[in-house]
């Protein structure tokens, strides 16, 4: 019988989930018009998961017989996912409502999910890491084609189900094969029997298949494939969780994996991530580039920027993984709010998703036009953004470590970057508009969101030490 | 005693049969099932390797892995339907509308 | 004698993964599968894993495949024989499904093989397979159990949101 | 002295109660507070510069650090200003310019919609600038020069309903991107090198005690370093092969291009290696590469400049060549002597804009000089002006222009580089007669203008016409203070090289038939004998053509890069061959290799069982890479 059954080490989890239950259980009891006071309930849940996290920050134990491990890491990420949740509750209510859907499960599988993924940034072993895994993923499978009655979305959750199951089964059998060679799933005797083995070809395979699994989940080239279609077709709202939460999760979990249980392999997952980095980047960056559809436009952005956030990863240094933790944050919030314009602009039945419905809106909504500008510059990574600062952090760490040549086409590949991102200022500002530009109203939780997004992608560029100290500090459980 | 080789290689075989139904079937649901084969192909590596270690833990991830594959299953044959009503069709080809 | 119980099994799975991949109608496919899933099940046992062996039965094929029949019958047999199963692609399909086979097998035979067995895990002194797995799923495993049934809640939750017919 | 560090804020503060509230707020109001920001950064600017001057030389060096920016480990970057003689001139240089250029776009752009969204543009420019000016590290320096870049952008595409000009702000922006990836790989370079990006802690390693030895005929970091850093100048200051974005960016506003593209964006360049000259005293290799592009590109430009028919384009290329002789004597180790000239190239080039300006508002924005003609006795002011400046740009003696090109060839041939020098003298010559030969052709000679415009020519209104007076007083006369400012100027640059050698004499005279030499010429192809242009441009027909179209660089760049780019996403990532194609490959006898390339053509097929297929691609890739390595 394991001695350290603390639950207070996951009671933000024990929140989230018990909020996600309460919503179903109310369910029945709420009028359909009043479903919105379940997304408010799931605002408050996270919220009070938030302080539960942070009455824990400082504190380092593991529990549950060494499954999970609370510390500033799995703090940190906490953090980021509730936040990443709220924001996405925040922009979905209006949103369900407007497109017909206005049911109480979406709130409850955001808050499942977000139970999963802080899970997958808290747990030291492999099982636990992959049940949190498959919660988020099946969840989101849900999400994708939440508007069941909409081709597209049916399309996206199929795609995104039948490829994520594909890979989660890659994942598994690679899981198999640490567990063979080492005995246990956990990271530190995994990296025990690392060290006392060396690398042999079980582990090989296992560290192969283990690099697909995630990088399924946090859309690297070659395996980022799906990321286009699923993101064009599944509703906003999610495409914004998508693109953010899980994909800061895989992050979140494949730090910890490689450094906690494969340290002695750095030399060859780094070299392998070096050169899906390069692909990554590229091949998002160019397939950006003759983009018309803005969803599709941003997939792409986001596969490139997980191409970014490779590099920190394979400096394999403390700046690098700080770097890695800031740019999740940096990224999480100017694309939550680069896709909370998204949705808002859509309209009804997501009809204006194509560039061409942004020619000359910017002078007649200015708040909504000048947000999206400021997240759009922030990705380009001009200076006095978070973005900005991020790729800085990332890409010194990368020198420092001397992956120049990495670096030079990380470089490189942000100034292609800036075609596409100023393209679609340059269509709002710069171009006529349609016949009649459709008048829009903006909800008051999705402009809630908006601004705060804005304000995190200004104050994390103009003052990056508050963030960079707390992701520097948190790096210190995982090295 | 069967070598854990044996078990190892026959989990191979079934691992790329499964992987060579996902990349060649046209119909969504026998992709899946495609998927169910890759599953257990994981599952019997995982037995395997748990006897060769005479340990239980194995069993029970492989425990685990059911639950996840039932969990996948109940979902993916949901959305399977929420396709076809829409599309009236279950060919993953003709469920290629979004694309580049 | 264990040795020909396994060449058997092993062989007829192989050949029923074979035949799922390979048949036309996706009501063969199936049964294929549950014929595969029946073998692995007996493999299980012979390992000695009697629960897991039960639960694949009762589980795996009691009530996931059976799930996939009726789904199969529901979205109408008849259309979905008519069109072409395989891709166009298959040569490569074949092709990387065959050098993946291949790596795999030269890995595992690369592989350490044999191990130093590890003493075995303090388990209580508990009676047959079924209650040490169950222990260990009580004590070890409690909090991945928990989960896991979190996760089984989401999968109700979210097929029912999906396939219920239209109430919006 | 120590409230400096409000420089560059007043203007942002400008910039944001403008950007905010400027849409409800009356003109007068938007620009009263818009030129009152400048006005207040000028008498601060000048206030430092006074007590700089009041301290003993080893003593003007003062820092105010704001907040630390950056802190991480190794990583340290503060936001922090700088005061020394060298960002004191240039505070000065550009509050000066700009708020005479301030108050010029009062009565410019007064008719125009979105008045209050120029003025925010040009005050967060202005504020971006000092930046750049004021930063104490490179990462400051950085955020200033991206800044300086972005409103350049947003404003060159000011009028963007006219397709021409959002196109030529993507041009500014994107080539100006490529410059930028070379200054940032050399901020990273420079940071691993001296684990810090602070100016003086550079400083202080590259000294005689530091570990580097000066890397003569060998190219080592340092090196690396400086010419990574050049690249980044010559995107920002429009030099060779990096200068296409200039011309086309007058499709601004004048007084736009006279501030940003003439006056203070386009010289970032100049300041940086000013700035960084301890490093670029360092390497001789690429100091020489600095001086080679930076007399290239002044030679290069002015040929182009002359045949050329657009005011303001004709404009563009004498800046891309001015800066280029701003380059050549940073080369050739002359700082002062680069600053100098960075400083008279201010106050005449933005005369000479303001006064394009001037007259394209009266002829209701013509800009083509054949169209011209005769306008000096409808605009005297405007005249006397412009005649001003292109005196001082054709370097006629004891103007500002004269004795700043005089300094910087003194300096060629006193270090050694004749050829430097006397391609210099032939640019001079070739400066004098295109300056010359646009305004003859703008003022003198016959009306050529188009009926409907004859009329309503009139002078700009006072608010306009004040700065052009302060300017050209500044054109004629901005140049007697060369001795002190080099002096001045000492603590930043170091010891003057050994003063004039003995040919200084001659070298006045040269400079000075230089300019006469083109001015001449000037007045009889185009005063005297109208003829012999017709006749000089049919003899020369080919060479005339060449000159025209601009070397035919910009087709060649779209050749080069821009249409490959387009064909590689278009026909590789891209749909690429269209289904039939791929279906029609495979469906037939093809071959296992048409069957991987239609894979690889099919990427996003939007087929899921072709994007399982890459998954597999890659995870057999791994497992082969680890196979053959593990």
């Amino acid at each position: 019988m394991p001695t350290d059954l603390h639950y207070l080490a996951i009671l933000p989890e024990i929140i989230t989930a018990a909020t996600g239950i309460a919503i179903m259980l109310l369910d029945p009891f709420t009028a359909p018009q009043h479903k919105g006071r379940l997304g408010w309930l799931g605002v408050a849940g996270l919220l009070a998961a938030g302080v539960a996290g942070a009455a824990q920050s400082g504190r380092t134990m593991t529990a549950f017989g060494g499954m999970v491990q609370l510390d500033s890491y799995s703090v940190f990420f906490r953090w980021l996912f509730f936040g990443v949740s709220i924001g996405t509750i925040l922009i979905s209510l209006q949103y369900l409502k407007r497109e017909g859907v206005h049911h109480s499960e979406f709130y409850a599988l955001v808050l499942f999910a977000t139970t999963g993924m802080s899970f997958m940034a808290a747990s030291v072993d492999l099982i636990l890491m992959f049940i949190g895994l498959e919660t988020v993923a099946i969840s989101t499978y849900v999400l994708a084609g939440f508007k069941r009655s909409d081709p597209r979305s049916n399309e996206s959750a199929v795609k995104y189900f039948i490829l994520g199951a594909f890979s989660t089964a890659v994942l598994l059998y690679g899981i198999a094969f640490l567990y063979g060679q080492t005995g246990s799933t956990r990271f530190d005797r995994v990296a025990e029997a690392l060290s006392a083995q060396g690398p042999s070809a079980f582990f090989l395979v296992g560290l192969a298949l283990l690099l697909v699994g995630f990088g399924f989940k946090v859309a690297m080239a070659p395996f980022h494939v799906w990321t286009p279609d699923v993101y064009e077709g599944a509703p906003s709202p999610v495409t914004a969780f998508l693109a953010v939460g899980p994909k800061a999760a895989g992050f979140a979990a494949l730090v910890r994996v490689l450094y906690s249980a494969l340290p002695d392999m750095e030399n060859h997952w780094g070299d392998v991530l070096g050169l899906v980095a390069v692909l990554t980047m590229t091949v998002g960056n160019v397939a950006a580039i003759t983009q018309s559809n803005i969803k599709r436009l941003l997939a792409y952005s986001s596969v490139a920027h997980a191409g970014y956030l490779l590099v920190g990863l394979v400096a394999r240094n403390e700046l690098g993984i700080s770097a890695v933790l800031y740019y999740a944050v940096v990224y999480a919030l100017m694309n939550l709010g680069a896709f909370t314009v998204v949705v808002i602009w859509s309209g009804a039945g997501e009809t204006r998703v194509h560039l061409s419905d942004y020619a000359g809106i910017g002078f007649r909504y200015p708040f909504l036009t000048g947000c999206l500008s400021l997240f759009l510059l922030s990705l380009i990574g001009i200076p006095a953004t978070g973005g900005f600062m991020g790729k800085v952090f990332l890409f010194a760490a990368a020198v420092q470590s001397h992956h120049v040549g990495l670096v030079v086409i990380a470089v490189l590949n942000s100034a292609v970057s800036a075609y596409y991102y100023l393209r679609i200022i340059v269509i709002m500002y710069m171009q006529e508009p349609a016949a009649q530009v459709p008048s829009v109203e903006i909800p008051v939780p999705a402009a809630v969101a908006l601004v705060l997004a804005a304000l995190g992608t200004l104050l994390t560029g103009l003052y990056p030490s508050a963030l960079l100290d707390l992701a520097s500090r948190s790096v210190l459980a995982v090295r | 005693m069967v070598p854990l080789n044996y078990y190892l290689i026959l989990g191979a075989l079934l691992f790329s049969v499964g992987a060579l139904g996902v990349i060649l079937k046209r119909n969504l649901i026998t992709m899946f099932m495609s998927v169910e084969l890759m599953l257990n192909s994981a599952n019997l590596t995982f037995l395997a390797f748990a006897r060769e270690w005479n340990q239980v833990s194995g069993q029970v991830l492989v425990f685990f892995v059911m639950v996840v594959a039932a969990a996948e299953a109940a979902v993916g044959l949901a959305i399977v339907i929420a396709t076809y009503k829409n599309r009236k069709t279950v060919n993953a080809d003709e469920t290629a509308s979004l694309r580049d | 004698m264990e040795q020909l119980i396994f060449y058997s099994l092993a062989g007829a799975t192989v050949l029923f993964g074979m035949l799922v991949v390979i048949a036309r109608n996706p009501v063969h496919s199936a049964i294929f599968l549950i014929g595969a899933l029946m073998c692995i099940a007996g493999l299980y046992l012979q390992m000695g894993a009697e629960f897991v062996g039960g639960v694949q039965i009762l589980v795996y094929v009691g009530g996931v495949m059976v799930l996939f029949l009726f789904v199969i019958m529901l979205v109408n047999v008849r259309t979905a024989e008519r069109v072409r199963q395989l891709s166009p692609e298959w040569k490569t399909a074949l092709l990387l499904a065959g050098a993946l086979s291949v790596e795999l097998v030269y890995l595992v035979l690369k592989g350490p093989g044999v191990f130093a067995t590890a003493a075995p895990e303090a388990i209580p002194a508990l009676q047959g397979n079924t209650q040490n797995v169950g222990a260990a799923l009580y004590t070890k495993y409690l909090l991945p159990f928990e989960i896991a049934s979190v996760l089984l809640l989401v999968a109700m939750i979210g097929a029912v949101a999906l396939a219920r017919s239209r109430m919006d | 002295m120590d409230s400096f560090w409000l420089i560059p804020i007043l203007p942002l503060v400008g910039f944001l109660a403008n950007g905010l509230v400027g849409k409800r707020l009356p003109k007068q109001a938007v620009a009263w507070i818009a030129c009152l920001v400048v006005a207040a950064s000028l008498l601060l600017s000048a206030r430092a510069f006074y007590a700089l001057m009041q301290v003993p030389p080893e003593e003007r060096h003062v820092i105010h650090p704001l907040f630390t920016w950056v802190e991480s480990g190794d990583f340290v970057a503060r936001f922090e200003f700088l005061l020394d003689p060298l960002s004191a001139v240039m505070m000065l240089l550009v509050t000066g310019v700009g708020l005479l250029i301030h108050v010029y776009s009062v009565g410019y752009m007064w008719a125009g919609e979105g008045f209050y969204r120029y003025f925010a543009y040009l005050n967060l420019f202005m504020s971006s600038m000092l930046l750049l000016v004021a930063a104490n590290n490179l990462l400051l320096m950085f955020v200033g020069w991206e800044g300086v870049g972005l409103c350049s952008y947003l404003l060159i595409g000011y009028w963007y309903f006219k397709k021409s000009a959002s196109d030529a702000g993507k041009k500014a922006f994107v080539v100006n991107r490529v410059g930028d990836f070379g200054f940032l790989l050399g901020i990273l370079l420079a940071f691993l090198t001296f684990q810090t990006l602070d100016f003086q802690a550079i400083f202080q390693q590259l000294g005689p005690e530091g570990e580097f030895a000066a890397e003569s005929g060998k190219w080592g970091t340092l090196s690396w370093i400086a010419f990574l850093l050049f690249i980044g100048a010559t995107g920002k200051s429009a030099q060779v092969p990096l200068y296409v974005w200039l011309p086309d960016a007058m499709e601004g506003p004048t007084p736009v291009s006279a501030l940003i593209h003439a006056a203070t964006m386009v010289t970032a360049g100049v300041y940086m290696v000013v700035r960084l000259n301890p490093l670029y005293s360092l390497t001789p290799g690429v100091s020489g590469l600095v001086a080679t592009v930076g007399i290239f590109t002044a030679f290069y430009a002015a040929t182009i400049a002359l045949v050329q028919r657009d005011i303001k384009r004709i404009l563009a290329y004498s800046t891309i060549s001015q800066i280029g002789y701003m380059f050549a004597a940073a080369g050739v180790g002359g700082y002062a002597a680069s600053i100098f000239h960075l400083s008279t190239h201010a106050y005449f080039k933005a005369l000479l804009f303001l006064g394009a300006g001037s007259v394209m508002r009266a002829l209701q924005n013509e800009t083509d000089i054949l169209r011209m003609g005769g306008l000096r006795k409808y605009l005297p002011v405007t005249y006397w002006t412009f005649l001003a400046a292109t005196v001082a740009i054709s370097g006629v003696p004891l103007t500002s222009g004269f004795f700043s090109k005089d300094e910087i060839l003194v300096r060629s041939f006193s270090s050694g580089h004749t050829v430097i020098g006397i391609v210099g003298l032939a640019t001079a010559v070739l400066t004098a007669f295109y300056m010359f030969r646009l305004f003859f052709l703008t003022f003198h000679g016959e009306q050529r203008l188009a009926p409907e415009l004859r009329r309503g020519i009139h002078e700009p209104p006072p608010s306009m016409a004040v700065p052009l007076v302060l300017l050209a007083l500044l054109s004629l006369f901005g140049g007697y203070g060369y001795g002190y400012l080099e002096g001045f100027l000492e603590p930043v640059t170091g010891e003057p090289l050994p003063a004039r050698g003995e040919h200084s004499e001659a070298l006045v005279l040269l400079t000075a038939v230089a300019s006469g030499l083109g001015i001449l010429a000037a007045y009889l192809f185009y005063v005297r004998n109208p003829t012999w242009a017709a006749a000089a441009q049919q003899a020369l027909g080919g060479a005339h053509r060449l000159l025209w179209r601009k070397y035919y660089v910009d087709e060649l760049y779209d050749r080069l890069f821009v249409h490959p780019l387009k064909r590689v996403s278009d026909h590789f990532l891209w749909r690429g061959v269209d289904e039939r194609v791929v279906d029609g490959a495979v469906n037939g006898t093809a071959g296992l290799v048409r069957d991987l390339s239609g894979f690889l053509r099919q990427m996003q097929t939007g087929y899921a069982r072709a994007y399982a297929t890459w998954i597999l691609l890659g995870t057999v890739g791994i497992l082969v890479y680890y196979w053959m390595g593990g």
